[in-house]
C-alpha cells in the first residue's frame, strides 16, 4: 500500500507519467455522429477543451478563499453563480453551491494543484479537524466552447435558464437542465460561453446541440 | 410551471430544476428505538396535506442541490416565501400575512448572512 | 323511476321529449339521516345506492360541495381494470370489475363501458419480469390476464411503434382483455338517479363544515345549510379528505397531488384499445366520439389547484409520439388536472376511524374511477354493518403503524 | 381572365391581399384559385362555397360561421399525401399556400349530398342529449356491438397513418412583460413598454398584427387604422428589447406567468415545412415563456344569436362578414340581412352597402331588437336608406343547403315571446350579434374566476397578480378607451416591475357614439323550443337550445352538468360561440341570472396545438439521452447486444460469430451467455462495471456518517479496505446496496446501483442537509470520473500481473482490500471485490484511459481466454451465490431479514441509523413474511419463469393462496442445471420443501426450497 493511503484522505495523481492514448467524453460522438465542418455560413462554432484540470472543492467559503488566494492567486467568487478567471484566462473557478467549487485548470495541473490546496488547507495527516475536500472529477466531464451570432438563440432551444444578457452578464455560471440533461453554463466572455458536460452524457448532448444548431449551420473545430 | 427562488443561489430558476420531497419540518423521533409504533408510523407516513398555506421541503437538485423549504398555497400555487433548512417560516396558517414581529429579525438575519459570504 | 330503454326513447320522440322527468330530485335536507356520506362523486353515490338496495337503508344523505360527480369522477381517462399485483387489492378491484360488468342493466343507465381490453407495456427486463409477476398472480386469483409478445402486440395496435428502433423497445405487454374503458360521468348520472328512486336524498351545493363529535362518537355534521345529524357518517372525498379528516380532528396518510390528463381534437376510430406504458410514461385510449384520451403523470407537489405543471404535459406527449409517431400531427384540444389522494403504498383506505361511527373511504390515488362499484358496495357493508368489510380490511389505517401496508408501488408499479 | 368569373365573391379591388400573387388551391377534389394574404376562408367564401362540412351528429350541411379561431364549422383535413395529413384545421385560421389540398372531415360521399345527413333528419328526433345513456342496455352482451356502430361516426378528421416528416422545437423566452394580442390596446401597451426599455415580447395569433385595426372603418389621426398599426410595428420592429410574434398564439397560461405560445413558422408556406438553405425548419416552435408580468389584450369573440336554422350555411356572426369584405375584399353573399342587439354591428351593414354596392350587392335589412336604436351608426345606416326593422330579430333563417329567406318579427326579450307577425325577407346571408364576450379564456387557465358584468353584457377576466388586461378583452370595446386603456394598463404593469412607463401620444380617434346594447340570446320562436326547428347554440357539436332545455328539464341544474350532458363547449372550439348563450339558456329555464347558474371555465388549449410542437425535440433519438461508459465504442464493435438500465447503455451479451457457420450467423442469447459464464469460471473475463454509482465522501465525520445510512457497522473499517453495505428507507424496506471502501481516515469512495446512483447521491445530502448538518463531510459523485473494469476468474491475478504493478500477492491483496498503482502505465485503484464468486479485480482508472487500459488487458489475455461478458452472464453468476439484486430480489417490501442478510444489520450501533425502528414494528416482526431462498427444480432441465407464482398446494382451487415468486432464475451451465432464487412465506425455516408453481401454458412445476447459494457455498473461490 502506498504511504499517503495512509493518510486523512486519498490523493492521487490520476494522470500516467508516459504517453498513453487517452480519449475525452466526445471522442465516440466523433466517430459516431461526426464532426459538420466551420463554414463562413457557421453562425454557431463548437470547439470541445478536452483534458482539462477539473477539482471540486467543498468547504466554509472563508476557510477556503484563504487557501485558493494563496495557491491561485484568485479570490474564492464567494456571491452565488459567480465565475472568475486569472490573468491568462486560463483558470477558472466557480461558485456552484454555498459550499462547493468547481475549478478548471490547464491539464496536468491539477495534482499539483490539489496537493498545495491541501498543504495550505492544513497537513493533510492532521485534518480531523479541518472540514473540506477536494475532489479530481476531471476524467467524468468535459468542457464545451460555443461561439457566433446564434449562440443565444441555440441556447433558448435548450435550457429554461435566461441567457439573456441582462440576466447571464460575462462572469457568471449556472448549473441547469439542458435538453432533457443538466450540465454547467457559463459565461467567460462577451461572446463566447462554456459548458461543462458530464461524460456520460456527452454524446446525448452532443448530438442535441447539432440537432439545434444544424439551423445555424453549427460546425466543428476539430 | 412553478418559479422557484432558490435561497442558496439568490435568483429565481425554473421548475425543472427543483424536486418537491413532501412537507417540510417533519421531525424525526428523537429517540426512535423507545418511541411507539403509533409515534414512529406518524413520522413516516402521517401527513398535514392542508388546503391553503403549506411548508414544503424541495431540493434545487439541477442547481446547488440544497434542500430549503418553501411556503406555498395549495389552492393558488402562490409561493409566499422559500427559506433555508433550519429556519421558522414567516408565512404560516396562523399568520397568512407573514409573522410582523419577526419579519425585521429575519430579514436581519439574512442580511447578516449575506454578508458572512461576501467575506 | 321512469325506465329507459330504446323503445321508451322512440315514444318520448313523439312528443318532442317533453316528458321525461327529473333523473334526480333536488330535496331540502331533513334534519336527520341513518346515514350521511360525505362527497357526492361516484364513490358516494355508489355507496348511497347500494346501501339502499342491498341493505334496505334508505334514509341517506349524500351531501355535496358542488355538483354531483364534479370531482375526479368528472376528471379521470376512464379506465377500468382489476390486474392488480397483491391479493388484497386484486380481490377489490376484481369486485368492482364484476359489478362493472352488469353496471348499466343494475341501474337502467347505459355507463357505456366498454371492454376492449387494456395492454400494460414492458419496455426493460426488470418491466418484464414484474409483468410476468403479476399476470401470474392475476391468473391464480381468477382475473383474466395474459402476457403477450411484440408480435402480439402489434397485432392488436397496428399503429404502435413496435420496433428495435425505438429509445426503450417493448418487449412485451400484459394483456386484460375485460378491462377497458367508461363514460365516466354516466357512471355518477347513474348511480345518482338509481339512488334517487330508492329514496335517498342527494343535497347539492351543500357543504360539510364540520362534524359534530361528543364523547368520541359522531352524530351529524355542520354545512353550510344547516346542521344535519346522523349517528353514521361515511367520507367518500377525494381531494377533500385530508381537510375532512382534519375537521374531525385526525391526521390521514395521504397527500393530495394534482393528476393532469389530456385530450386530442376528435378522430376518426384509429385506436380500438387501452395503452399503458409506465416506462416511458405515457397511457392513451380513444373514446367513443372519436378524442385520444391521455393520461399525463402526477406531479411531485401538493396541489388542490386542478392543474399541474406543463412540463409534466411536454413529457407525456414526447411518449406518445414515441409509441405513436404517427400522432405528432395530431393535436391536444384540452388539458386538465384532477386531485389525487395518494397513499404511501399507492392502496386506498376504507377504514374506521378514531371517531366512533366516522368512517373514511379514501387515498384511491390514481385507482379510483375504475373501483367506484366496489369501492361504494364494499363500504355501504362497511357502513351498514358498522364493522369492516373482509374486502376492507387489509386497507385500514392501522396499517401504517403496524407496518403492515400492501405496497402496490413495488413490482405493480402500474400508476394507472 | 375575369376574375369576378374566377372568385365570384370577391369585390374588384380592397383588402390586404395580394391581388398580384395567385394561389391555386384544391378543397373537396376541386380546383379553385385565391391570393396570398387569404386564408382558406376566406377563398373558399371568394368562390361561393357555401357547404364547408357536414355536421357531427346530425350530418347538417354547414359553412363558415366566423373569421378566427371561434370558428365552429370549417374544420378540414389538410394534406395531400399521407405524412403530411393534419386533421381538424381551421379553415379560417389556414393561411393559404399554393398547392393547398384540403377535404371536409365528414360528410359521404360527399359534403353535398351526404348519406348520413338523411339519418340526422330523420332520426334526429330520437338523439336527445344523453340519448345513449338510456338506450342500447338489453341485452348486455350487445353493446358491444352497439358501440361498433356508434364509434363509425367518431371523429372529425383523420389521424395520419405514417410518422411525421416535420420536427418541431421550443424556445425558452423571458421577459418583463408579455403583451398577447397586437390590436389596439396590445398594440399601444407594447409600445408604452418597449420606451419604457423593458424586456417586451408581442405575440398574435393571425398572419398579420393588427387585430381590429386590419379591418376598422374607424381613422387614427386622421388615417386608415392599419396604416398606425404599421407604424406602431416597425417601431416595435426595430427595438433591441422587443421581440415580435405573429402567427403565434398565447394557448396555455400557467403557474407563476409561464405562457406557451405556439408559433407556426411554416404552416402558412406549405403542408411540410419547406428545405431552406439546405436546412429544413421546425414546423412551428412552442415558445416557453416566463413572464414578469403579463398584459391579456386578446379582445373579445362576437356571439352570433340564437334562431331556429341558425345553422345554414349562409349564417354568419356579423363582425365576421366585415371582416371578409374590408380585409380579404371577400363579400360572401349578395342580398344581407343583419340582426343585431348592438350598435357595433351596424358597421357589418354599413362595409355591405359601401363596398358591395358597386357589384350589386344589398344590405336587405337591419333587424334591431331594440326599440329605439340611436347611435350614430345607426344614423350612418338610415342615411343610406337602409331599412331598419326595430324591436325585432330574425326567428329563422330558411333554406336547406344555403340562406333564402329570413323570418323577422317584433319580439319581447325579456317576456321570451314573439310578439308580432313573421315577415319573411328574401336573402342569402344572415349576420347576427348578439354582443361580444372577452377572450377570457388565458386568465381562467390560472385558475382566476370569471366574473359576471352586466354592462358588458359578458364575463370579464379573473386576474391573479401580475395579469392585467386591456381593452376589449375587458369588456371596453371603445377604439379610444381600449387604445388609452392599453397604455394605463402597461404602465401598471410596468410600476409592478419597478418601471416607468415610456411615454406615448395616443392617436386622434375620431369617435362615434354608440348606444346601450341590450341583452339578447335565443331568439324567441312562435313555437316552443323543443318543437320549434332546431336553434344551434354549439354548432360543432351538434348542441341545440332544446337540448338545454331538456337537460334542465332532466334535473342537470349546474351549468357544468348541463355542458357535460349536452356536450356543450367539448368541441375543439371549447364554445367560444356557443357558451354564453348556452348558459343564457340554461338560466332562462332556470329562473336563474346567468351567474347563478355558474362561471365558464376553459383550460389549455386557447386553440389545439400539435402533438409535435408540445414534445418539441425530445422525440426519436433525442427522446431520452442514452448514457454511455467510456467503453461504449469498444461493445459496438464487438457486437455488443445492450440492456437499457435506467438510461444507460450496457451490453447485455457479445454474441459471438459461430466458428461453425458460413453465413456469419452468430450465437444465441443462451449460447453466447454459457460461454461467458463458463469463460468466468474456468478462466477469467471481464465486465464493464462503470454504470456503477460512485461517491467520493471526505471530512471528518464521513465514517460516522456510514454507520448511520447503512445498516452494518463501519466503525473499525481500516484503510485499505473495502466492505459490503446495505441502506434502507426509514422504514426498514431495502433501498440500496454496494461496497464502500476506506481510502484514507476521513475519506471513503461508496458505490450504489447502477439504478440508484442518483437516488442515493440525493438520499445521502438530505440526511446530512436536513437531520445531522452537524456532521463534518462532504458527497461528490464521481460516477463519470471513474471507468470500472471487473477482471474475474480463475487466472484473473496472472492476467492483472502482467500489466500492474501492485503486488498481488493472496496474502498482501486480499480479498475486500483495495490498492492502488498502475495498470498498463495508468494510475489505478484496484479493489479485490467479487459479484461472480471468483477471484477478481474491479480495475477503476480515470475514464479517459479506459480503452487504453481494456484494450491492453485484451492484448495480454488472449492466451488466459479473456472473454468479455455483459449483463446477462453478470446476472447468472451473481445469482449462482446468492448475490442479490436490488429492485429484482426486492420491491420496496423487503427487509435485509427477509433476504437472510442479518450479518449486515448492526442492531447494537449506538445510533438508530436509518431503518433500525421500522425493523421492529409488529409487521416485520412477523416469522411469515416472504424470505429469500433458492430454488431447485425438480426437473434440471427447467427454467423457471422468473416472476412466477409459488404455492404450496398445487391442487387448490382459484383462487390459490399464493405464497411467494421466483425474482431471479437462469439456467446455469456450471451446474448444468435451471435455479432460480425466490421470496417465500416463512421459507428461511422451510428448507427442502417442495413448492409449485402453476404457469400460464397449464403445466405445474415442482422445486425444493434450498438456500440461496447454489454454488461454492463456502466462498472459497474468491479468496483464492
Amino acid at each position: 500500500m502506498s504511504d499517503h493511503t495512509l493518510t486523512c484522505a486519498n490523493v492521487y495523481d490520476a494522470r500516467p507519467a508516459t504517453e498513453v492514448p487517452a480519449e475525452s467524453p466526445l471522442a465516440w460522438s466523433y466517430q459516431n455522429t461526426g464532426r459538420p465542418s466551420v463554414s463562413e455560413k457557421s453562425r454557431v462554432v463548437l470547439r470541445e477543451r478536452a483534458m482539462l484540470g477539473h477539482l471540486i472543492l467543498r468547504g466554509g467559503a472563508i476557510v477556503l478563499d484563504d487557501a485558493v488566494r494563496q495557491v491561485l492567486g484568485l479570490q474564492l467568487p464567494g456571491r452565488p453563480n459567480a465565475l472568475s478567471h486569472d490573468e491568462s484566462g486560463e483558470r477558472s473557478i466557480q461558485w456552484l453551491s454555498p459550499d462547493e467549487w468547481l475549478l478548471i485548470v490547464p491539464g496536468g495541473e491539477e495534482f499539483e494543484l490539489e496537493q498545495r490546496l491541501r498543504d495550505a488547507l492544513g497537513d493533510a495527516r492532521d485534518t480531523a479537524v479541518k472540514n473540506y475536500a477536494i475532489v479530481n472529477v476531471g476524467g467524468g466531464q468535459t468542457l464545451v466552447e460555443l461561439e457566433g451570432e446564434c449562440v443565444r438563440e441555440l441556447l433558448m432551444k435548450s435550457t429554461p435558464y435566461d441567457v439573456h444578457p441582462d440576466a447571464f452578464p460575462v462572469g457568471k455560471g449556472v448549473t441547469t437542465v439542458f435538453a432533457k440533461s443538466n450540465l454547467i453554463l457559463r459565461r467567460p466572455t462577451e461572446d463566447r460561453w462554456e459548458l461543462v458536460l458530464r461524460r456520460s452524457f456527452a454524446d446525448y448532448l452532443y448530438r442535441w446541440l447539432l440537432d439545434a444548431g444544424a439551423e445555424y449551420a453549427i460546425g466543428v473545430e476539430a | 410551471m412553478f418559479h422557484i427562488y432558490c435561497p442558496y443561489c439568490e435568483e429565481l430558476r425554473e421548475e425543472e430544476e427543483f424536486h418537491p420531497k413532501g412537507q417540510a419540518h417533519i421531525a424525526r423521533p428523537t429517540d426512535p428505538d423507545t418511541c411507539s409504533d403509533e409515534a414512529w408510523g406518524d413520522y413516516l407516513f402521517f401527513r398535514d396535506n392542508p388546503r391553503g398555506i403549506h411548508h414544503e421541503l424541495w431540493v434545487h437538485a439541477v442547481g446547488c442541490r440544497k434542500f430549503f423549504n418553501i411556503t406555498r398555497n395549495t389552492v393558488s400555487y402562490e409561493i409566499l416565501e422559500t427559506y433555508k433548512i433550519g429556519e421558522e417560516p414567516r408565512f404560516t396558517a396562523e399568520h397568512p400575512a407573514g409573522k410582523p414581529t419577526e419579519q425585521a429579525a429575519a430579514e436581519a438575519e439574512a442580511v447578516a448572512r449575506q454578508e458572512g459570504v461576501k467575506a | 323511476m321512469q325506465r329507459y330503454s330504446g323503445f321508451g326513447l322512440a315514444k318520448h320522440a313523439l312528443s318532442h321529449h317533453e316528458n321525461w322527468e327529473r333523473q334526480w330530485r333536488n330535496p331540502t335536507p331533513k334534519k336527520q339521516y341513518d346515514v350521511i356520506i360525505v362527497g357526492g362523486g361516484g364513490h358516494g353515490l355508489a355507496t348511497a345506492y347500494y346501501l339502499a338496495k342491498e341493505h334496505g337503508i334508505t334514509n341517506v344523505a349524500v351531501v355535496e360541495k358542488g355538483w354531483l360527480g364534479g370531482g375526479n369522477t368528472a376528471r379521470n381517462t376512464t379506465i377500468v381494470r382489476s390486474n392488480y399485483l397483491w391479493d388484497e387489492s386484486a380481490a377489490l378491484y376484481e369486485h368492482a370489475m364484476k359489478l362493472w360488468e352488469g353496471l348499466s342493466q343494475d341501474i337502467n343507465y347505459n355507463v357505456m363501458f366498454s371492454q376492449r381490453g387494456v395492454m400494460n407495456l414492458g419496455h426493460t427486463l426488470q418491466d418484464m419480469r414484474d409483468i410476468q409477476r403479476r399476470v401470474n398472480a392475476n391468473r391464480l386469483n381468477g382475473i383474466d390476464g395474459e402476457v403477450l409478445t411484440p408480435e402480439q402486440i402489434q397485432k392488436i395496435v397496428p399503429i404502435m411503434d413496435c420496433s428495435k428502433k425505438a429509445r426503450y423497445p417493448i418487449l412485451g405487454a400484459s394483456w386484460q382483455p375485460r378491462a377497458g374503458v367508461a363514460r365516466h360521468d354516466a357512471v355518477a348520472w347513474g348511480y345518482a338517479r338509481a339512488a334517487d328512486a330508492l329514496g335517498v336524498d342527494l343535497l347539492q351545493n351543500t357543504e360539510v363544515t364540520g362534524f359534530k363529535i361528543r364523547d368520541g362518537r359522531v352524530f351529524g355534521v355542520h354545512t353550510n345549510r344547516g346542521d344535519i345529524e346522523a349517528k353514521t357518517v361515511g367520507c367518500v372525498a377525494a381531494g377533500n379528505s385530508g381537510v375532512l379528516a382534519k375537521m374531525a380532528g385526525f391526521r390521514l396518510p395521504l397527500e393530495s397531488h394534482p393528476l393532469q390528463a389530456l385530450v386530442s381534437e376528435p378522430l376518426k376510430p384509429v385506436l380500438d384499445t387501452v395503452v399503458m406504458s409506465n416506462h416511458v410514461h405515457g397511457y392513451i385510449s380513444q373514446t367513443d366520439k372519436g378524442d385520444l384520451v391521455i393520461g399525463a403523470g402526477i406531479d411531485g407537489y401538493n396541489g388542490y389547484g386542478q392543474r399541474g405543471s406543463f412540463p409534466t404535459v411536454e413529457h407525456t406527449l414526447q411518449a406518445i409520439v414515441e409509441m405513436f409517431p404517427m400522432f405528432s400531427r395530431v393535436r391536444m384540444n384540452r388539458q386538465w388536472g384532477g386531485i389525487v389522494d395518494t397513499c404511501p403504498d399507492a392502496c386506498p383506505i376504507l377504514s374506521k376511524t378514531p371517531v366512533k361511527g366516522l368512517f373514511f373511504n379514501c387515498g384511491w390515488g390514481t385507482g379510483g374511477f375504475k373501483a367506484t362499484p366496489g369501492s361504494g358496495h364494499v363500504f355501504a357493508w362497511t357502513l351498514a354493518k358498522g364493522q369492516t368489510h373482509p374486502l376492507a380490511a387489509p386497507f385500514s389505517i392501522d396499517r401504517f403503524h403496524t407496518g403492515a401496508l400492501v405496497d402496490e408501488h413495488g413490482a405493480a408499479g402500474v400508476a394507472h | 381572365m375575369n376574375q369576378s368569373v374566377k372568385q365570384p365573391n370577391r369585390l374588384g379591388e380592397g383588402g390586404r391581399i395580394d391581388r398580384a400573387r395567385t394561389l391555386s388551391f384544391t378543397f373537396n377534389g376541386k380546383r379553385y384559385t385565391g391570393h396570398a394574404g387569404d386564408t382558406l376562408a376566406s377563398a373558399l367564401l371568394a368562390n361561393g362555397v357555401d357547404i364547408v362540412n357536414r355536421s357531427f351528429k346530425y350530418s347538417r350541411p354547414r359553412g363558415i360561421v366566423a373569421a378566427g379561431p371561434e370558428e365552429p364549422n370549417a374544420l378540414v383535413q389538410l394534406g395531400s399525401t399521407e405524412a403530411a395529413q393534419v386533421p381538424n384545421v381551421r379553415a379560417t385560421q389556414q393561411a393559404l399556400f399554393d398547392g393547398l389540398t384540403a377535404q371536409s372531415t365528414n360528410g359521404w360521399p360527399n359534403v353535398q349530398r351526404d348519406v348520413m345527413g338523411l339519418v340526422g333528419k330523420l332520426g334526429g328526433r330520437f338523439m336527445p342529449p344523453g340519448f345513449y345513456y338510456k338506450t342500447f342496455m338489453a341485452p348486455a352482451s350487445m353493446w358491444m356491438t352497439y358501440e361498433k356502430v356508434i364509434r363509425m361516426g367518431a371523429g372529425l378528421g383523420r389521424s395520419p397513418m405514417v410518422p411525421d416528416p416535420d420536427v418541431y422545437d421550443h424556445l425558452n423566452q423571458h421577459c418583463d412583460l408579455l403583451v398577447v394580442g397586437a390590436g389596439p390596446a396590445g398594440l399601444a401597451a407594447a409600445l408604452t413598454a418597449a420606451r419604457s426599455g423593458a424586456r417586451v415580447i408581442l405575440c398574435d395569433e393571425q398572419e398579420e398584427m393588427g387585430g381590429s385595426l386590419l379591418d376598422s372603418r374607424e381613422r387614427l389621426n386622421n388615417q386608415p387604422a392599419a396604416q398606425w398599426a404599421e407604424q406602431v410595428l416597425a417601431e416595435l420592429a426595430e427595438c433591441d428589447n422587443v421581440t415580435l410574434l405573429a402567427r403565434t398564439t398565447a394557448n396555455g397560461y400557467h403557474d407563476h406567468h409561464f405562457v406557451t405560445l405556439h408559433e407556426r413558422r411554416t404552416e402558412h408556406l406549405g403542408e411540410t415545412a419547406p428545405v431552406v438553405d439546405g436546412y429544413c425548419p421546425s414546423r412551428s416552435r412552442m415558445h416557453r415563456v416566463r413572464a414578469g408580468q403579463v398584459l391579456l389584450a386578446t379582445g373579445a369573440h362576437e356571439r352570433p344569436l340564437v334562431y331556429a336554422g341558425n345553422d345554414v350555411p349562409g349564417n354568419l356572426v356579423a363582425g365576421a362578414v366585415s371582416t371578409y369584405i374590408r380585409r380579404y375584399g371577400v363579400v360572401p353573399g349578395t342580398k344581407l340581412v343583419l340582426s343585431t342587439s348592438n350598435d357595433h354591428a351596424y358597421r357589418v351593414a354599413l362595409d355591405w352597402h359601401d363596398l358591395g354596392k358597386a357589384s350589386g350587392r344589398e344590405v336587405v335589412a337591419i333587424v334591431d331588437a331594440r326599440q329605439a336604436p340611436d347611435g350614430e351608426l345607426v344614423e350612418q345606416a338610415r342615411a343610406r336608406g337602409i331599412r331598419i326593422i326595430t324591436g325585432s330579430a330574425v326567428l329563422e333563417a330558411k333554406g336547406d343547403k344555403r340562406v333564402s329567406g329570413a323570418r323577422v318579427a317584433t319580439i319581447d326579450a325579456e317576456a321570451f315571446k314573439v310578439t308580432g307577425q313573421a315577415e319573411t325577407l328574401a336573402c342569402d346571408t344572415i349576420a347576427s350579434s348578439g354582443g361580444y364576450s372577452p377572450v377570457i379564456h388565458l386568465a381562467s387557465h390560472t385558475g382566476a374566476r370569471p366574473t359576471w358584468s352586466d354592462e358588458v353584457l359578458g364575463f370579464v377576466p379573473g386576474l391573479v397578480k401580475g395579469v392585467h388586461a386591456a381593452g376589449s378583452a375587458r369588456g371596453i370595446h371603445d377604439l379610444a378607451e381600449g387604445l388609452a386603456d392599453g397604455v394605463a394598463m402597461a404602465a401598471r404593469a410596468l410600476e409592478a416591475l419597478g418601471r416607468t412607463a415610456g411615454s406615448i401620444e395616443l392617436p386622434q380617434v375620431d369617435a362615434l357614439r354608440e348606444g346601450a346594447a341590450c341583452a339578447l340570446y335565443q331568439v324567441p320562436h312562435e313555437k316552443q323550443t323543443l318543437r320549434a326547428p332546431k336553434q344551434f347554440v354549439d354548432l360543432q357539436n351538434d348542441v341545440t337550445a332544446a337540448a338545454i332545455e331538456l337537460a334542465t328539464r332532466e334535473g342537470f341544474e349546474s351549468i357544468e352538468h348541463v355542458k357535460r350532458y349536452t356536450a356543450m363547449g367539448f368541441g375543439t372550439d371549447q364554445g367560444k360561440l356557443g357558451n354564453i348563450n348556452g348558459m343564457a339558456i340554461a338560466a332562462r329555464c332556470l329562473n336563474k341570472t346567468i351567474p347563478e347558474v355558474g362561471t365558464t371555465v376553459f383550460r389549455p388549449n386557447y386553440t389545439p396545438v400539435t402533438f409535435g410542437a408540445i414534445a418539441g425535440r425530445h422525440c426519436r433519438e433525442l427522446f431520452d439521452p442514452e448514457r454511455y461508459t467510456a467503453l461504449h465504442q469498444w461493445h459496438v464493435e464487438q457486437g455488443a447486444e445492450f440492456e437499457d438500465v435506467g438510461q444507460w447503455k450496457r451490453p447485455w451479451y457479445f454474441p459471438q460469430v459461430r466458428a461453425e457457420a458460413a453465413n456469419g450467423e452468430r450465437e444465441s442469447m443462451a449460447e453466447a451467455v454459457a460461454r461467458e459464464c463458463l469463460a468466468v469460471r474456468e478462466k477469467v473475463g471481464i465486465l464493464d462495471a462503470s454504470t456503477l454509482g460512485k461517491i467520493d465522501i471526505q471530512g471528518p465525520d464521513a465514517r460516522e456518517f456510514l454507520n448511520r445510512i447503512y445498516t452494518n457497522k463501519w466503525a473499525k473499517l481500516e484503510v485499505g479496505r473495502a466492505r459490503y453495505g446495505l441502506m434502507c428507507r426509514d422504514d426498514g424496506m431495502l433501498m440500496d446496496d454496494g461496497t464502500t471502501s476506506c481510502l484514507g481516515e476521513n475519506h471513503f469512495l461508496m458505490t450504489t446501483t447502477t439504478g440508484g446512483a442518483a437516488g442515493v447521491m440525493e438520499w445521502l445530502e438530505l440526511w446530512h442537509q436536513t437531520e445531522w448538518p452537524e456532521l463534518q463531510v462532504y458527497f461528490t459523485s464521481v460516477t463519470d470520473h471513474w471507468a470500472t473494469m471487473t477482471v474475474t476468474g480463475p487466472e484473473a491475478r496472472k492476467l492483472l500481473a502482467e500489466i500492474t504493478d501492485i503486488d498481488l500477492d493472496r496474502e498482501r491483496f486480499k480479498f475486500m482490500d483495495w490498492r492502488e498503482g498502475k495498470v498498463a502505465d495508468v494510475p489505478a485503484r484496484v479493489f479485490r471485490i467479487s459479484f461472480t464468486g471468483e477471484l477478481a479485480y474491479e480495475i477503476n482508472v480515470q475514464a479517459n484511459y479506459a480503452r487504453h487500459v481494456w484494450k491492453t488487458l485484451f492484448e495480454h489475455g488472449d492466451k488466459y481466454g479473456l472473454t468479455p461478458y455483459g449483463t446477462e452472464t453478470m446476472h447468472v453468476l451473481r445469482a449462482e451465490k446468492g448475490f442479490i439484486i436490488v429492485g429484482q430480489d426486492s420491491d420496496g417490501s423487503v427487509t435485509p431479514e427477509d433476504l437472510g442478510m442479518q450479518w449486515a444489520v448492526g442492531y447494537d450501533k449506538p445510533y438508530s441509523w436509518v431503518g433500525k425502528r421500522a425493523l421492529s414494528r409488529s409487521d416485520t416482526r412477523r416469522t411469515e413474511r416472504k424470505q429469500l431462498v433458492g430454488l431447485k427444480p425438480k426437473d434440471p432441465k427447467v427454467v423457471l419463469e422468473e416472476g412466477a407464482q409459488i404455492v404450496f398446494d398445487p391442487d387448490h382451487a382459484i383462487p390459490m393462496p399464493m405464497v411467494g415468486h421466483v425474482t431471479s432464475s437462469y439456467y446455469s451451465p456450471t451446474l448444468e442445471s435451471g435455479f432460480a432464487l425466490a421470496v417465500v412465506k416463512g421459507g428461511h425455516r422451510r428448507m427442502g420443501e417442495i413448492v409449485y408453481l402453476p404457469s400460464a401454458d397449464g403445466k405445474t412445476h415442482a422445486a425444493e426450497i434450498v438456500g440461496p447459494i447454489f454454488y461454492d457455498s463456502k466462498g472459497e473461490r474468491q479468496h483464492v
